[in-house]
């Protein structure tokens, strides 16, 4: 690769890697999803950082102390911290960005994943005009930075996860004094000011991005690159044809049929993580005849998951019998999913019986033609591609497809307007309750219409648990009522595959996260 | 001219409302919503999201707003990115499929032109089916597969160009051409038929009649003439090529302005959708404008000015 | 002198019954259609593009039917596979015969193309022929509302058409028809405003024939040459364009297969080595641009009685 | 010129009764950036069983006025009195009885007979919109009109290419006779024919007049061609009517310098004339109608012009009984020494 | 006086979708040094298919020059390749057409559609070429010619593009002009300005003047000789005074006998020659005027008659000439 996009000089390091899209914001409080956290996650560091396969280990936070009670947590920042434009970094600047997140007038899409924080919800919820009485607000919210080296964080409930949690981006610290006096020195790499491995360098808008190595990080000596950058190629099989002819070192994601060869052929630049994330297929459970358990268990059990996983995703992906997948470790060592083992098993058979039963029961002589809601996705196409052509020859169904834009399929589903609609759920957190708390009555984002007073029971109980063991018993025992149930029907777990040179050393993978490089070495 | 520039002004100023209005009319009638999120999304945070954007203000003020900010030529932010507003895409957006999309025009306005010119001097013989054919190959490949194709085995296989992204004039070259593809097919086609026409005119047969080789009659009085027709077209075909094609920019990895368009209206960023119309509008008006003028100065005939000077 | 004939007085009578023969028509009776296809006949490029659009038909119709597999079956185990003696054209990556899936593809691309065509013909012909025969205020109104059309984000008017209609066939040729019918009307119109003054439609004003009746007996059936050739365009136009909203994946819903959605789909085949995939619809759609595109110029040329040979 | 010539055409005068009384009319087009001004301010009358000629150079108004008294034009101002109903104030149902009185002939025996209709669709249009005939009937209709016009029964199923220049313009007299018009407009009804056809449709169109005693106004630049066939003849220049008379008087004795200049440019095919003739050539060119030259529209090209004719429009006047003409030189108050000057101009 | 043009048995066919149109069958005339010779003739009898034969600007792929020869100072046209040709026109041939509207390139100005030739065949500069340029507009009689020589056609009226068309015929003073109905688009009095120029420029120039009109009046006009065409032939030539006052062949006479005289009473019909001229897609075996012919005898069917000699320079093509004829046909007033 001669040619290569990059302009690095001989001799320096640099890692060539696709983020696919313009990120939308690298500040941490406007931050969602994954085009932006990749990055990000390479500019800043929380209080703690995640290791091979989802280790938690101290970063900006040496140590820290919890209550009894599992409530409150103390932080102790570790000495000489520094931002990356050399100003000094406390715990100060952590409450003010946590606060920052949570005020109402930030635009903010994952505030609410600080709500875990006493006091947090109600001041982000808050409709309240006067300045006085949402800074009381604010003030009764549970951060607190004791001293510049010290964070006392109060929570509503025993939140087991916390440690975990605030290694998030939106937990990220922001230099105050940068904050105040210039609201938009995110967009920009000339005033951008961040604590991780690597500095903002350049950032050309929907282009590229250019990071290079932060001298001021607190573990500089572990980072072995000069740089990352960046580019914004949508197309994925571009992408590919560049990563082909060596404009990449790293690339995520592959088109699919690419990874199927990459793995038939035994590529040793093809890699396969677990992600801990779970695709499935939602039953409007208000409509006729999804209404009845009997006619989704049949739809459930009536599809091939391996072929599936074989022959159209063909990236690793495991079948799913479940719904919480691998990624989430018990107290014990053991994966929440092995522990689980499978809640049911494909037979076609038992799926004709099912469905007739449960037709009859809706008194119904035949299934409906009903519809596979997907939205625009050539990988999701095939996917209902395939279930349509099992359901038609396993069940003799008659089944359409619509394909319609994301936001229009979202819009829809809260609307409930859809048959059976296609979903992926992406853990935000490496805990079962991240994928659980979706489908309690309450839930924004249940989208199924189904309701279950046990459930939303079993959860409340397991978030306010103090007790590992007894919150993953809980947990286990709710997606036991959801799988019984089957509102949703999983069809398979994520895997993360991705292609990197032979020549690329110390990437490192966690469930819930993109290919982490920090570490990456290049020979 | 003045008074004729003013009053055309004036026409694209309503015509350019109309569309403005039109469109954002449209934009809300559509299903969707910009902070839809398959994540998580508690009803607090989506709130803020609206407030922080006025979305939650009814439509006749958001209207208002926004033609008021359009009027300090501010399109507003994108609701997808915080890091830039709409004239920031626009601004780093345009200078490149404004580059792109002029040497698109220039390679498929030469191709286009010589094939057409071609075909029609030797009308019905092998030179015209061929740059016919030709041309119809570039009328029936769409863009999506000749950007493909060039990547797969130009770029990838032949080693010739980069693949993907932008910086270096060799990055310019395939882009270019899968862009200039379809305007030289169309252009081919008819500046064919207009030549044929031209070439039965009377003025024709008067040129000839004057001794004058058969080059210098082609150069000097039928081009000039046959070339109206497709000056006529060139003010869209210029509009759809400088702001960009969403379809080979995407391919081709370049931060143009072309997936405005698209992006916008899929992830229902209302400011960018808004923005983009009335930049396309714009353009477009302005450049029919400009192909007036050019009308004119090809085509002494016409008069721009309307009055009777 | 030429050669002398055997001259006798007895032919120097003079002869007086030839006059009754005066207004003898030599020529055979042709109507005006018969003689177009006469000369249409002669045009080689013409014919064979005519008859590859039959032979795309028949196959469209009994393609699918021949093969003896359906165009949604999947069989992953056969996934891939080259041309050979099963799968004429191969399987595709679902296992799914492309031979079948083609002449599918073909039913739903040419009945998208003809369709849209129509449309394009029917709203193409009201439309300009009103605006072409109020003329004045009326026809600038109608030509600036056509205009405006032209701003507004096509898109968005797509997505909102998949909203309000749903997604299938029908959606897909009304977004082709969205503004597919303007050139048609703009044709239509410029040629109404020369048709009203011909002296044969004055005549028909002279004789008392209102507007409906000039516009049925007189305009468009003077007005279908331009037309038909506009319409043969507008057939492998259209179904381009449901493959770039293919692309954009606003195309045919799935497993139903368009020539447009195959070529999509199978953009990724190139990567993998498969490239039958991609280029046996590609070369269908080539193929049918192709034969429109020499019939449409064939019409043109047999529909124009200056064009001799 | 004698007394007794002038009353006998005053007391034929009062023998004809008027069929068509033209008062003012004008015709203005908008057009690009002005006002063309077509037909400006013509008045006049034809009575029933004449034959009017109109006669003027290319572009001077002549079809414009045609199709105005016709109405294919809305008049920009004025009246065309048909049989004393107004032409431009009938309602559409007045109006499409009154389009069976009157009817027009095309110049273009091309351009006026549908390409895509056989003879019997366009004669039989005529029949169809005022539902004449129908079935049989129509057919017979159409064979007796064609027959008329001296074509074949058996014409009747081919297509107007099929036939020369001078079939097509009787296929166009026939649907104009279709609906048994009193009146016909002739819009140089012979000017795209050859010389040895004309003959045939001017013959044809006499023998008609004879026969259903119709009433012409022949619109033509053909000076010999309009002598020969009409009553009457109008010059026009400009938008304007410059004379009008008897045709023996107006060829005999013309009194407006246009109609001198006019007269003496037709060229006579016989070349011991065409040797001893002398010319009077206009100097310049007609000027536009967009804007015609101020007072008398013939000004800048008339050897005889004056200081007034630039100032002062000429008025319409009845210089000799039954002969009109707008000219300065005989309008006793602008000239003083009229009399002497036209005897001048004589020759 | 020599011939400066010698066509002789010139054979011009069209191939169409129809068929084979025998445009010109057997033409054979002469031009003489500055005299003018008129061909006249109803519309599609050949008259502009010959004249453009002789500049060779007819487009070869539908015209086939079948037999025949166009001898331009002796040296056969027909033969010259068409490099060769471009020497010839505009240089020795000029050329003016019908139409002067359609006839100038709309998008370029008349001075430089005058100096094209200018430079072309003269070497001029372009320097020059202007100068001689505005020389010929003043020539041609247009007012202020350094101004008007920068305008484009259409700024021009009808009567001063057809001089200008002149001006450009005349540009290198050919030595033969061909007239393509010169003055049909035009009014009468402007045709008036248009014959007395040509006349003028032609008493100057000693051009020869090839006029070509179906005006038998201009013909009376301008023209030394007369060449009467009838479907793609020669029915009759002679001088002017012998076509007009002892017309030999009955196509030639029922043309002047159907044109209205101005001493013609108003009720006496006029004489038209009845029928149309015959297609030539399918011209007839016999003489092309022998459905038309009010003297048409047995033999006229199927027998061709040809052009022969009545008068020193008279020449007809007619059976009733025949001996035989004069002996058998009684009638009366036309075969003198
Ligand atoms: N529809 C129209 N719009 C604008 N101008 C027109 C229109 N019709 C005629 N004119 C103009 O009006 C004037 C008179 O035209 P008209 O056709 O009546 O002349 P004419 O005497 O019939 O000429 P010709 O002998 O060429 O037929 C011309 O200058 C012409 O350009
Ligand atoms: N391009 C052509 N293709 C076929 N036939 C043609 C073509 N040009 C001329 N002709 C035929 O050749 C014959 C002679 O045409 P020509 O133009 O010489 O007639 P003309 O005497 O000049 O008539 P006019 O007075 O109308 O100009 C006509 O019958 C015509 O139909
Ligand atoms: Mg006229
Ligand atoms: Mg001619």
């Amino acid at each position: 690769g001669e040619k290569s996009a990059g302009g690095e000089k001989a001799g320096e390091k640099i890692l060539r890697v696709n983020n696919s899209t313009e990120p939308g914001s690298l500040h941490p409080a406007r931050a969602q999803g994954t085009h932006d956290s990749w990055p990000m996650r390479h500019l800043f560091v929380g209080l703690t950082m995640k290791e091979e396969g989802g280790k938690i280990v101290p970063a900006m936070a040496e140590k820290w102390d919890i209550s009894p009670d599992k409530k409150k947590y103390t932080f102790h920042l570790r000495d000489g911290l520094k931002w990356s434009n050399g100003d000094p970094l406390t715990a100060h600047d952590f409450e003010y960005a946590w606060k920052y997140v949570l005020n109402p007038s930030t635009p903010s899409d994952y505030a609410w994943i600080l709500y875990y924080i006493d006091g947090a919800q109600q001041y982000n919820e808050s409709k309240e005009k006067d300045p006085q009485k949402l800074k009381a607000l604010e003030d009764k919210v549970g951060v607190k930075a004791l001293d510049d080296k010290t964070l006392e964080v109060k929570l509503k409930n025993p939140t087991p996860f916390f440690e975990e949690l605030v290694s998030f981006y939106t937990y990220f610290p922001i230099d105050k004094k940068v904050q105040e006096q210039n609201p938009n020195w995110a967009n920009d790499a000339k005033t951008f000011v961040s604590n991780g491995p690597f500095k903002l360098v350049e950032w050309q808008h929907k282009s590229h991005l250019k990071m290079a190595k932060n001298e001021n990080y607190f573990e500089k000596d572990r980072i072995k690159l000069d740089g990352i950058h960046w580019t914004m190629v949508e197309d994925e099989n571009t992408a590919w044809q560049s990563f082909r002819s060596g404009d990449y070192d790293l690339l995520y994601p592959l088109p699919s049929d690419v990874i199927g060869q990459l793995k038939s052929s035994n590529s040793p630049e093809f890699k396969s993580a677990i992600q801990f994330a779970t695709y499935f297929y939602r039953f409007n459970t208000t409509k006729k005849p999804f209404n009845n358990k009997k006619v989704r268990l049949a739809l459930t059990l009536a599809i091939d998951r391996n072929t599936i996983t074989q022959n159209v995703t063909q990236g690793g992906e495991k079948p799913a019998f479940g719904y919480v997948g691998p990624g989430a470790k018990e107290p014990s060592g053991k994966e929440f999913q092995e522990v689980s083992g499978n809640f049911f098993k494909e037979d076609v058979a038992l799926a004709k019986r099912l469905l007739a039963e449960g037709l009859k029961e809706e008194g119904m002589t035949s299934m409906p033609k009903f519809t596979i809601l997907y939205n625009t996705l050539d990988a999701h196409k095939r996917i209902a591609e395939a279930i349509q052509e099992m359901w038609r020859k396993n069940l003799g169904l008659k089944v359409g497809l619509e394909n319609v834009e994301f936001q229009v399929k979202i819009d829809r589903e809260h609307k409930l307007d859809y048959d059976v609609s296609r979903s992926g759920w992406i853990a935000d957190y490496t805990d079962p309750m991240t994928m659980l708390e979706m489908f309690t009555s309450y839930s924004k984002q249940n989208d199924t219409g189904w309701k279950n007073k046990e459930y939303d029971a079993l959860i409340d109980q397991a978030q306010k648990a103090a007790d590992q063991a007894k919150r993953m018993e809980l947990m286990h025992k709710a997606e036991k009522i959801l799988m019984d149930e089957m509102p949703i029907m999983p069809i398979y777990f994520y895997a993360m595959p991705y292609a990197v040179k032979e020549n690329v050393t110390g990437v490192y993978t966690v469930p819930d996260e993109y290919p982490v490089m920090k570490y990456a070495d290049k020979k | 001219m003045l008074r004729y520039t003013l009053q055309r002004l004036g026409w694209a100023l309503v015509t350019l409302w109309v569309v403005i209005t039109l469109t954002f009319g449209l934009m809300h009638v559509i299903p969707g919503d910009p902070f839809a999120k398959e994540g998580n999304m508690p009803p607090g945070v989506y709130e803020n999201l609206r407030a922080y954007y006025n979305l939650d203000k009814p439509l006749i003020v958001q209207y208002g707003l926004y033609l008021k900010s359009l009027l300090q030529l501010d399109f507003g932010p994108s609701l997808k990115s915080s890091a830039i507003t709409v004239n920031d895409y626009i601004a780093q957006g345009f200078p490149i499929s404004f580059y792109l999309g002029l040497q698109a025009l220039a390679i498929g306005v030469t191709l286009g032109l010589i094939f057409g010119v071609i075909a029609a001097l030797y009308h019905n013989k092998w030179p015209d089916y061929l740059s016919m054919i030709l041309a119809i190959v570039g009328l029936s490949v769409p863009s999506f597969f000749l950007a493909t194709v060039f990547i797969n085995y130009i770029a990838v296989e032949m080693n010739i160009f980069p693949p993907s992204g932008w910086g270096t004039w060799q990055h310019t070259v395939l882009p270019s051409l899968a862009l200039a593809a379809m305007p030289m097919a169309f252009i081919a086609r008819l500046m064919r038929s207009s030549m044929l026409e031209v070439l039965g005119q009377d003025y024709i047969k008067t040129a000839k009649s004057k001794g004058l080789t058969r080059n210098i009659v082609i150069i000097k009085h039928t081009l000039r003439n046959a070339i109206l027709p497709v000056v006529t077209v060139l003010g869209i075909i210029t509009a759809n090529l400088v702001t960009g094609s969403f379809v080979v920019e995407h391919i081709f990895g370049i931060p143009g302005m072309g997936e405005m368009f698209v992006k916008g209206i899929f992830n229902r960023d209302y400011p960018v959708i808004l923005g983009s119309t009335v930049f396309y509008s714009a353009i477009l008006i302005f450049l029919i404008f400009v192909v007036d003028v050019l009308y004119t100065w090809i085509d002494p005939r016409i008069k721009v000015a309307g009055g009777s000077k | 002198m030429q050669h002398e004939p055997q001259l006798t007085a007895d032919m120097f009578r003079p002869v007086t019954d030839h006059f009754k023969d005066a207004e003898k028509i030599e020529r055979p009776s042709v109507s005006y259609w018969a003689d177009v296809w006469r000369r249409l006949k002669m045009n080689k490029l013409a014919m064979i593009g005519l008859l590859m659009i039959i032979a795309l038909v028949i196959m469209a119709i009994i393609g699918p039917m021949i093969s003896g597999y359906t165009y949604y079956k999947q069989d992953f185990s056969i996934k891939n596979m080259r041309p050979s003696a099963e799968h004429w054209f191969g399987t595709d990556s679902s296992g799914r015969d492309i031979f079948t899936r083609v002449w599918y593809g073909a039913r739903i691309s040419l009945f998208i193309g003809v369709m849209a065509a129509f449309i394009d013909f029917v709203i193409g012909v009201l439309y300009g022929g009103i605006s072409g025969l109020k003329g004045g205020r009326i026809d600038n109104i109608m030509m600036r509302i056509a205009e405006v059309l032209y701003g507004i984000p096509y898109l968005l008017m797509v997505i909102l058409l998949m909203v309000v209609m749903g997604q299938g066939l029908w959606t897909i040729i009304i977004a082709m028809t969205i503004t597919g019918w303007i050139p048609m009307a703009r044709l239509v119109r410029g040629q109404v405003l020369q048709l009203k003054e011909q002296e044969y439609v004055q005549a028909a004003m002279v004789l008392g024939a209102d507007t409906k009746w000039i516009l049925r007996k007189h305009m468009i059936p003077n007005m279908m040459g331009p037309i038909l050739v506009n319409v043969t365009l507008t057939v492998p136009t259209a179904i381009f364009a449901e493959a770039t909203l293919s692309f954009l994946g606003l195309g045919i819903p799935a497993p139903q297969a368009s020539w447009g959605t195959m070529v999509n789909d199978a953009l990724v085949s190139l990567l993998v080595g498969n490239v039958y995939q991609l280029f046996i619809p590609g070369f269908f759609i080539s193929l049918t641009m192709f034969a429109f595109n020499v019939l449409g110029d064939g019409l043109r040329d047999a529909l124009d009685p200056r064009m001799r040979k | 010129m004698s007394t007794v010539v002038t009353e006998t055409s005053v007391q034929n005068d009062k023998n004809q009764e008027i069929l068509l009384e033209v008062r003012n009319l004008q015709k203005y087009f908008n057009v690009g950036g002005g006002v063309v001004k077509a037909v400006s301010d013509v008045t006049f009358d034809v009575k029933r069983g004449e034959t009017l000629g109109v006669v003027g150079e290319s572009g001077c108004g002549k079809s414009t006025m045609g199709r105005t008294i016709l109405r294919l034009y809305e008049a920009t101002g004025g009246e065309v009195l048909f049989e004393g109903k107004d032409v431009h104030r009938a309602n559409p149902r007045e109006l499409k009885k009154l389009r069976r009185d009157m009817q027009m002939i095309f110049q273009d025996p091309y351009a006026s007979l549908n390409p895509r209709m056989t003879v019997a669709d366009i004669i039989g249009e005529a029949l169809d919109l005022h539902r004449l005939a129908t079935g049989a009937k129509r057919r017979e209709r159409i064979q007796e009109l064609l027959h008329l016009v001296g074509l074949k029964p058996d014409h009747m199923n081919r297509f107007p290419h099929e036939f020369s220049g001078g079939q097509r313009q009787r296929i166009g007299i026939a649907r104009a006779l279709a609906v048994e018009p009193k009146f016909i407009v002739c819009d140089e009804p012979i000017s795209a024919l050859d010389v040895s056809i004309q003959a045939q449709v001017v013959n044809l169109l006499g023998e008609l007049q004879d026969k259903m005693g119709l009433t012409y106004l022949f619109i033509a630049h053909d000076l010999s061609m309009v002598k020969h066939i009409s009553d009457r003849v109008a010059v026009m220049y400009l938008g304007k009517i410059a004379e009008l008379a008897e045709g023996e008087t107006l060829y005999a004795n013309p009194l407006h310098p246009y109609t001198q200049a006019l007269l003496s440019a037709i060229p006579i095919p016989d070349p011991e004339v065409e040797r001893k003739r002398q010319r009077i050539v206009l100097k310049g060119d007609v000027p536009s109608p967009m804007n015609p030259p101020s007072g008398c529209h013939f000004r800048t090209r008339c050897p005889h012009a004056m200081e007034a004719c630039a100032k002062v429009e000429p008025v319409w006047r009845e210089a000799e009984p039954g002969h009109f003409v707008a000219c300065h030189l005989y309008d006793r108050n602008v000239m003083g020494a009229s009399v002497r000057k036209m005897n001048h101009l004589k020759h | 006086m020599e011939n400066i043009l010698e066509v002789r048995d010139l054979h011009v066919s069209f191939h169409t979708y129809a068929g084979e149109v025998k445009a010109v069958r057997g033409v054979t005339f002469h031009v003489k040094k500055a005299e003018t010779v008129g061909i006249v003739g109803e519309s599609g009898c050949g008259k502009s298919v010959t004249a453009q034969s002789i500049m060779k600007l007819l487009p070869h792929p539908p015209v086939k020059y079948k037999k025949g020869s166009i001898l331009f100072n002796g040296e056969d046209l027909l033969k010259k390749s068409e490099k060769e040709m471009q020497k010839v026109r505009g240089n020795d041939i000029g050329m003016i057409f019908q139409d002067p509207m359609t006839s100038l390139n709309p998008t370029m100005k008349i001075g430089q559609q005058i100096t094209e030739s200018l430079i072309k065949h003269q070497g001029m500069s372009a320097g020059e070429a202007h100068k001689q340029a505005i020389e010929l507009l003043k020539m041609v009689g247009i007012p202020q010619p350094d101004k008007r020589v920068n305008q484009y056609p259409h700024e021009f009226s009808g009567g001063m593009r057809q001089r200008a068309m002149i001006a450009i015929a005349l540009a290198c003073r050919p030595k033969l002009l061909i007239a393509d109905e010169p003055t049909t688009a035009l009014d009468v009095t402007i045709q008036a300005q248009i014959l007395e120029l040509m006349k003028k420029l032609q008493a100057k120039t000693k051009t020869s003047i090839i006029l070509i009109t179906h005006d038998l009046g201009v013909v009376a006009d301008m023209c030394d000789r007369v060449v009467v065409m009838y479907a793609g032939e020669i029915v009759e030539t002679g001088t002017v005074d012998q076509i007009f006052y002892e017309p030999q062949h009955p196509y030639t006479k029922g043309l002047l006998q159907s044109v209205p005289r101005l001493d013609m009473k108003k009720d006496e019909p006029l004489n038209p020659i009845i029928g149309t001229p015959p297609d030539l897609l399918r011209p007839p075996a016999g003489c092309p005027f022998f459905a038309r012919c009010a003297y048409a005898m047995e033999v006229c069917r199927n027998h061709k008659p040809a052009l022969e000699e009545m008068d020193s320079n008279h020449q007809a093509a007619c059976w009733l000439h025949h001996p035989l004829a004069r002996q058998v046909n009684r009638k009366e007033g036309f075969a003198q």
